[in-house]
């Protein structure tokens, strides 16, 4: 079979052949919406018009068959238009409001998972783990399955103070937003790279490998033609691994993953936040890392008990302390948590008022 | 032709409500031309749960021809146990802005990758494009000219402008305070070069967002993040006001009191807002969107240099230029951004971010290099110590 | 592991075919690898290569792209100093395929 | 003559000696203060007892004359008893309240400046300057006399929202508590420090001055068997003419003072705060200084007529911003108030959210 | 014997209301046995003051015999122009803690000055020494065996323990949680040793402040803070309050509203205090001294690490120990206080305060070394990045 | 520049005799300056010049005092290394007063 002309620089497909007449008419002219449910939501616009949004959960990764049965429902209910969120769900845009609740009612059926939208547990953002990436140190999807089947009610129908965003990365890499979410995990190593001296000696850019490091704690060893790793110095960030593979960092035995709160994104109220270190680590325990799941659970009902109506997480523990925050939620406080590394002054106590 | 391996340890994870991942790759197995590849990337993946211990190796180099970029080589180290995915390499396809498709499109993108892939994908990849899961080196060129022939195109990889993405925007809310979506699909189209054809240092992400809720993150994860503002007074509806109150909002307490500026008030059932004190932070419009409405006067805040942790820990987006008009054709994002590119290009090291070149050489020879002057709200305070420079031009003054 | 015939000897390579060793790479390697690629290496494509491999044995990093197109800039005229000109060349693109003729370790990270 | 027995280690005489009786006797036991006059209050035990301080000003450079004029007061009104304040202020201690008013009248009389209680401007910390210190790159005396004259009334009379805290440093060591303070002033270098080789070769260590530099702008010169500095990146701090005395930083024509504001040492409210740049340069001007008196009376009268109550300028400043802080003040904003050092990326801008 | 020099620019310093150095240096040519110190400190200033440069070599290395510390040597660098400072060392005599003095102790001093000096001073110098400005040489060895014969010692120079000093505390005001004259005092007699002969890497400063108020500064230049604190509960007279509230004071604005925890409310007259969540921060207290009052169960929080901004930047001290009992004779404090100095003497290089060498070296080998566990009131926040280290022990858990 | 005369020749001092170069050093310049003192050099006290010169030569700066006292220690014993000791052999202070004599630059900074 020949193939057809190929193209290149195209960019792509431009949105407004995707869009909705509805949208067409109205982009740009959106007067206001209202969450009608934990799935649904309608924009009306200036001309009256309205969008109903119906939201529901995806796992991310999707094989074909799936997103033909998604395909197939938006064509019954919604003239073929869907969207994707930012965070990975499935928005099917109704146009026609008397097909949204049997469009409901049929994912309902399905099994699908409607919600996710207004002051709730939406989608976690996650990366490839196991599934297709070289420097995973745990598996996100399964840590991610694992916490929403737990926090299930918080995405379909219970209500949170705000928007609670998790996310789980699956290396310091961080190819999600876990530096700037309510509640995150990230995998960390807890062991210095184990050195393949001849294979780095052939396979690597010696000045590279050196430049890779945060805390300068490689040196060229020219005896090897290879490297050496100052133990005392290295934080296992695994960048000299990435760029150079013989130098081995995962470590089954004890690697793992930490769990950070409060960061946050949007600029409303307080300035975006970064995500700091509530708990140092749990092993891998796949397949559904229990304690890593009853850790932000309970961390998310302590909040929930706790903050104020729109505070975020981050913003309510900045409220109460951080020493309040590790009162209430019973974790423990390690040497772990205290900075030892660029925002050291930053975070340290400078000043005689804080809690007991 | 699923069910080649046991898998007890993932079989687990297909309990519970949550739509389930292993499940998708269970179907994959099925629609697929090549179900080997889901098979053996389940098996592989069962023997990572079980010895908790991933088996790939480090990315490969493989491409279509004249891209640098777009496709992420990828090979089990187990190739001889799981042959399937000896190659396993991703496609990033160039998402449309905001996400948005029809069912035909996206069967299409389905048919193809049936075809020459594993039947896997992942809608979306974190920085926003269309990722599809596991194919061949061999298979790359033919997909790559079925792709492209029908309207798609690869998205960006290695050192590279990476595909830019944005929020809904004007497509479904009201507070977009710019055409997010046209935007990214502009500079996407106007960074082709750079999008395939890596010759930067590192990679260099752009994101927009429409308002100060940044839905697309911009401010976390974007080299250069663009979002949505305005610069005159927040619109506002009394009479909406007045209904939020009778439907039971306490707009005291969860208004007025969490504005971070205290620029509001209440008082007789009408809100009152101190216009040049008000930052721009969303709170109250976002929890009042019948009532309050940002203002017409629209452009963005332009912010630079975020990224994840390595090297020396993550970064925010810095504000650079408070405002700036975003207008079609946006000839001046366009030079803008450009000589934000040149600058970094021309000074930043290999593996060095712009967010990390401006903070080893100084924000000020960036600003002079784009022709932007310095202001105060570039900073959240001004310098702590007393050792600043002083350049040759500034004692003329 | 796969390997390479090279005058009669094997030579070990990655699944994408870059030499393990960048040390005993010469010259004849870059004309096998482009032969299988069906590419005729010109003088242009030598150009680069050696560039390539100088570059490296002096600095044991491989040059950025912005390097390489300056350089050759100044050897073959400012016209030719861009990525396009390269891509001509080296269509998987010269970080990848040129470096992989010039025998240079593979490049990392960053994808 | 023969000099008296010479004894070591014998630490500070006791305070105890020094104590008027009244205070010894409730020592530790002081019920509450009350604030009667700018420069007078009384402290009153939970026995009843009272006792009464009269503060006055002093230049801190006091001659022995001076000192005795002193003594002969507090003998008259305090039986001796008198101390002087962490600000160098005089405080007589009076046990007995009859002699508050006549001792207050000879102070005015004789123009002593009575005052500094309360929320008003205090004594200026400052330092040695061009009166003894070779680092001096200003004086601090003169500075201090002139911003104390043109402020005299918010000392003696005038009521700000809190204390005001004014610090002079005649060099970067900021030998007083600058870079904590309300207001204040500190001199800087403007120019590369020039080095003189062979000196340099003969009378320094060389590792040590190497050392000194905080921005690596030194390089050991092993030809000269000196120095060299990296214009580029001297910031002309002037440690290394600290270590190294043939490095010579003083440059009377560039040289001049910067003003810094906001910073606080209580952790009253919120915690103590760093000063932060507000204007970067004011050249020498002696003996008078006008611009850099007009500079800080400016503020001084932006802080009174915006700040709530008990706000301290750091305080006021942060709660309505820096950029109004330099819009109400009409300061220019330089590419020097941008941090380039330490605290870059604590200070830079990351959220969408400011006032134009 | 003044009028040595024509100083027109310092005569105009003798304007004003605020009392004038110029005058002092004047008037101490008129009692001082050597008056052409200060003649010729005047006419030095006088050409600082016109050239706008000062005219002092660097610090000379003099002494009395058997001290290390205590004199600043001081030399004109024009000696012939200024014959009377060619010599113009200081003397640091230590103070009483408190700065209590009485009329013939002061006296004492001066007569002695005016024997030996310039007849100079400065009470006091920043580190709280009382300071005598200006002798010579030979004259310091006489000077010292009258002042130590007299009951007044040297205080701290050079790479020593620093003159501690404090607030006025217990003696005259009613917050005092500790008795810092006391601590003061006794800190110093423990460390006269490390005061007169420096043998640290550095200095070494403490300072003592009876609460958060911290009217001596020790948060910010003191290489140990010592602030006095409770644990329990704010007394609280509610009459007091009523009384405030009669005389006008707006309680809700004034108190309530700016407790930086929210812990207190205002209500029918009576102020309650949720003390679990009071930071004991001094505001309310200080604000209304009559109606509310420290708890009872007092003690000290210890700080440690701030200095001035040379070399990267000042530091303010970190919380190390929230709350140590602090009664006589104190011997908690001073083990605590010897082993921190004894972790930092084995570990600083020369010039490396101790702020700088945790921040060099991570708080944990520190607290481990002082035997200090982790606590999160020593942290305003946890770190951010995810990059941190684990020792052996760790493991073990 | 005030000088102090040695064997004939005359060297420039600071103020504090403190020599301005300190290559020019020998030992008896020790020697005189002790005796303007009024010390008589031991071996006790030529121990503690000795390393004090032998350190500067090796790394260009002046042993701390607890490295000094470390060294003694090891040489003279456990119950003389402190600082007491030092200052019986130079009651002006051993950086003070044994630098001076070992010809080492003039202590800077920290007073
Ligand atoms: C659909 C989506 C944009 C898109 O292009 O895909 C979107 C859509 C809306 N966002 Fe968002 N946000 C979306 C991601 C985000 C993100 C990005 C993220 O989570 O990675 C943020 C920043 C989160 C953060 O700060 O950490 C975000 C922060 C907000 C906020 C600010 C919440 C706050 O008070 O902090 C609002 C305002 C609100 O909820 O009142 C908002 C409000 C909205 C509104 C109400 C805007 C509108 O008028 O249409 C939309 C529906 C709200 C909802 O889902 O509750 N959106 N929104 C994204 C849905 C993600 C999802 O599937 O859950
Ligand atoms: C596929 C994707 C994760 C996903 O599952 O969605 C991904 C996957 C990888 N990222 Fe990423 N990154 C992805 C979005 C991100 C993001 C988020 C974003 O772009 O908004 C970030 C954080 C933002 C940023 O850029 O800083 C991110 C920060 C990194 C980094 C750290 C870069 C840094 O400067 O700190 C690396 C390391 C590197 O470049 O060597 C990295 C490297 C990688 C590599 C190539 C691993 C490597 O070292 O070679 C991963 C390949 C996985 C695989 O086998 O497929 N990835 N990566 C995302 C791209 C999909 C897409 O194109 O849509
Ligand atoms: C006398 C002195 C202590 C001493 O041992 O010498 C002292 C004495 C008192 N201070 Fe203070 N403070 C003294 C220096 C300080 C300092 C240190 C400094 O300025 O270098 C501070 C920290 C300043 C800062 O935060 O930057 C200081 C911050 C306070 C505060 C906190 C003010 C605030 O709200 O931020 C109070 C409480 C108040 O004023 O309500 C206070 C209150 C008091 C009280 C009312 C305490 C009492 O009950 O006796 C005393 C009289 C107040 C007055 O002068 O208005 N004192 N006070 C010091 C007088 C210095 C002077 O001559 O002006
Ligand atoms: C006299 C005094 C200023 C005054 O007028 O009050 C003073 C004067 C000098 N200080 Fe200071 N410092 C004085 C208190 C301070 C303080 C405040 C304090 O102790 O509370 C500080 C800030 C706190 C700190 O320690 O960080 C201070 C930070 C410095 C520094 C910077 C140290 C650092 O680690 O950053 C230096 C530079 C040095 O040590 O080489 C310094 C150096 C100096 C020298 C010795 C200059 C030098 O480089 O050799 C000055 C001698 C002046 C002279 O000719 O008399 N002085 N110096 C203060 C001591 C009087 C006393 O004993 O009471
Ligand atoms: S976070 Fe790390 S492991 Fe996960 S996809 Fe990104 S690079 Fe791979
Ligand atoms: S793991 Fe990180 S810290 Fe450790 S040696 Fe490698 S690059 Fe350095
Ligand atoms: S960022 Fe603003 S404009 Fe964009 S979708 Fe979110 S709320 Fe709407
Ligand atoms: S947008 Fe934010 S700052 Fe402006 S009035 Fe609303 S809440 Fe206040
Ligand atoms: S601040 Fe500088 S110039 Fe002033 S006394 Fe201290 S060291 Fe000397
Ligand atoms: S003045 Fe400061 S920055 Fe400049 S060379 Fe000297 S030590 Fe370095
Ligand atoms: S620090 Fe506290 S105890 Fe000491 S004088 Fe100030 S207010 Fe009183
Ligand atoms: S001491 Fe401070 S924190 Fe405690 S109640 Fe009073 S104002 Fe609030």
């Amino acid at each position: 079979m020949s193939l057809p002309e190929r193209k290149t620089d195209i960019g792509p497909p431009h949105y407004e052949q995707f869009l909705p007449p509805v949208i067409k008419n109205n982009y740009g002219k959106w007067k206001y919406h209202e969450v009608l449910s934990p799935g649904t939501m309608v924009h009306v616009a200036e001309s009256g018009d309205e969008i109903y949004t119906v939201r529901v959960g995806s796992p991310r990764l999707l094989s074909t068959s799936s997103i033909r049965e998604i395909c197939d429902l938006a064509e019954k209910y919604c003239d073929g238009y869907l969207r994707f969120t930012t965070r990975n769900n499935i928005e099917f845009l109704v146009s026609d409001k008397s097909k949204v609740d049997p469009l409901v009612a049929e994912l309902k059926e399905k099994k699908y998972s409607v919600g996710g939208i207004g002051p709730r547990v939406s989608n976690i953002i996650h990366t490839q783990g196991w599934v297709h990436c070289h420097s995973a140190c745990t598996d996100a999807s399964g840590i991610v399955k694992a916490i929403m089947d737990e926090l299930y009610e918080y995405f379909t129908e219970k209500t949170l103070p705000n928007k609670v965003r998790i996310a789980v990365a699956c290396c310091v890499n961080m190819c999600g937003a876990v530096h700037c979410s309510d509640i995150a995990v990230v995998a960390v190593h807890r062991k210095v790279p184990v050195v393949d001296d001849e294979n780095v000696a052939k396979m690597c850019e010696i000045p590279t490998t050196v430049a890779s490091c945060p805390t300068s704690a490689i040196r060229p060893n020219p005896k090897t033609k290879s490297i050496t790793i100052n133990e005392e110095k290295c934080m296992y960030c695994g960048n000299c691994f990435t760029v150079c593979p013989p130098i081995q960092i995962h470590n089954p035995e004890e690697d793992g993953v930490a769990i950070v709160v409060g960061g946050k994104i949007g600029s409303l109220r307080t300035s975006p936040k970064f995500s700091k270190l509530a708990i140092p680590f749990f092993y891998n325990d796949p397949p559904r890392w229990p304690k890593v799941v009853d850790a932000i659970k309970n961390i998310l009902n302590v909040y929930a008990a706790n903050a104020r109506k729109h505070e975020r997480v981050g913003e309510w523990v900045e409220r109460v302390g951080w020493e309040e925050f590790f009162k209430l939620t019973g974790i423990e406080f390690t040497f772990q948590h205290i900075d030892d590394f660029t925002f050291m002054r930053d975070t340290l106590r400078t000043s005689a008022a804080f809690k007991f | 032709m699923s069910g080649k391996y046991k898998t007890p340890l993932l079989d687990e994870l297909e309990k519970g409500p949550w739509p389930s991942f292993v499940t998708e790759i269970k179907k994959a197995a099925q629609s697929s031309s090549m179900p080997q590849m889901a098979d053996d990337e389940l098996g592989q993946l069962e023997k990572s749960y079980s010895t908790r211990l991933g088996y790939w190796k480090h990315g490969g180099i493989v491409g279509v021809l004249g891209y640098g970029g777009g496709v992420i080589g990828r090979y089990s180290s187990l190739p001889d146990e799981f042959p399937g995915i000896a190659h396993f390499h991703t496609v990033r396809l160039n998402q449309p802005s905001g996400f948005f498709y029809t069912a035909e499109a996206l069967r299409m993108v389905c048919d193809i990758w049936d075809k020459y892939g594993s039947g896997l994908t992942n809608l979306h990849g974190s920085t926003g494009d269309l990722v599809l899961l596991g194919t061949t080196t061999e298979n790359l060129e033919p997909l790559f000219a079925e792709y492209s022939s029908r309207g798609w195109d690869l998205g960006g990889s290695g050192s590279a402008m990476r595909t830019p993405s944005c929020c809904v925007g004007m497509a479904r809310c009201e507070w977009a305070n710019i055409d997010a979506m046209d935007i990214c699909n502009t500079m996407t189209q106007h960074f082709q070069d750079e999008l395939h054809r890596p010759a930067f240092p590192y990679k260099f992400k752009i994101k927009v967002s429409g308002c100060a809720c940044d839905c697309v993150a911009a401010i976390a994860r974007a080299d250069l993040s663009i979002i949505g503002t305005w610069k005159d007074n927040i619109q506002i509806d009394q009479a909406e006001v007045k209904k939020y109150a009778d439907a039971g909002m306490d707009i005291q307490a969860e208004i007025v009191d969490m504005c971070p500026t205290s620029c509001m008030s209440y008082d007789n059932g009408e809100i009152k807002i101190n216009d040049a004190q008000c930052a721009r932070c969303m709170h109250c419009i976002s929890k009042m969107t019948k009532a309050l409405k940002p203002g017409k006067e629209k452009g963005a805040t332009i912010l630079v240099g975020s990224k994840a942790p390595i090297v020396v820990g993550s970064l925010l987006s810095w504000v650079i230029v408070p405002f700036i008009e975003c207008k079609p054709p946006y000839d001046e994002l366009k030079d803008l951004t450009e000589k934000i590119i040149e600058w970094w290009d021309d000074n930043a090291k290999p593996r060095e971010r712009i967010g990390e070149l401006i903070e080893a050489k100084g924000m000020r020879p960036f600003l002079e290099a784009i022709g932007v002057p310095p202001q105060p709200q570039q900073v959240k305070e001004p310098r702590k110590d007393p050792f600043f420079f002083w350049a040759e031009s500034d004692f003329k003054k | 592991m796969p390997t390479m015939e090279f005058e009669g000897k094997q030579y070990e390579v990655d699944e994408e075919g870059y030499l393990i060793d960048w040390s005993v790479w010469t010259e004849g390697m870059a004309e096998v690898m482009a032969k299988q690629d069906g590419i005729e290496l010109t003088e242009e494509h030598w150009e680069i290569i050696r560039f390539l491999r100088s570059y490296f044995e002096k600095y044991q990093i491989a040059p950025m792209i912005k390097i390489l197109t300056k350089e050759i800039a100044k050897t073959m005229g400012k016209e030719k100093g861009n990525t396009k000109y390269l891509y001509e060349l080296y269509p998987a693109g010269p970080a990848k395929q040129a470096c992989r003729y010039a025998g240079l370790p593979k490049p990392t990270g960053c994808v």
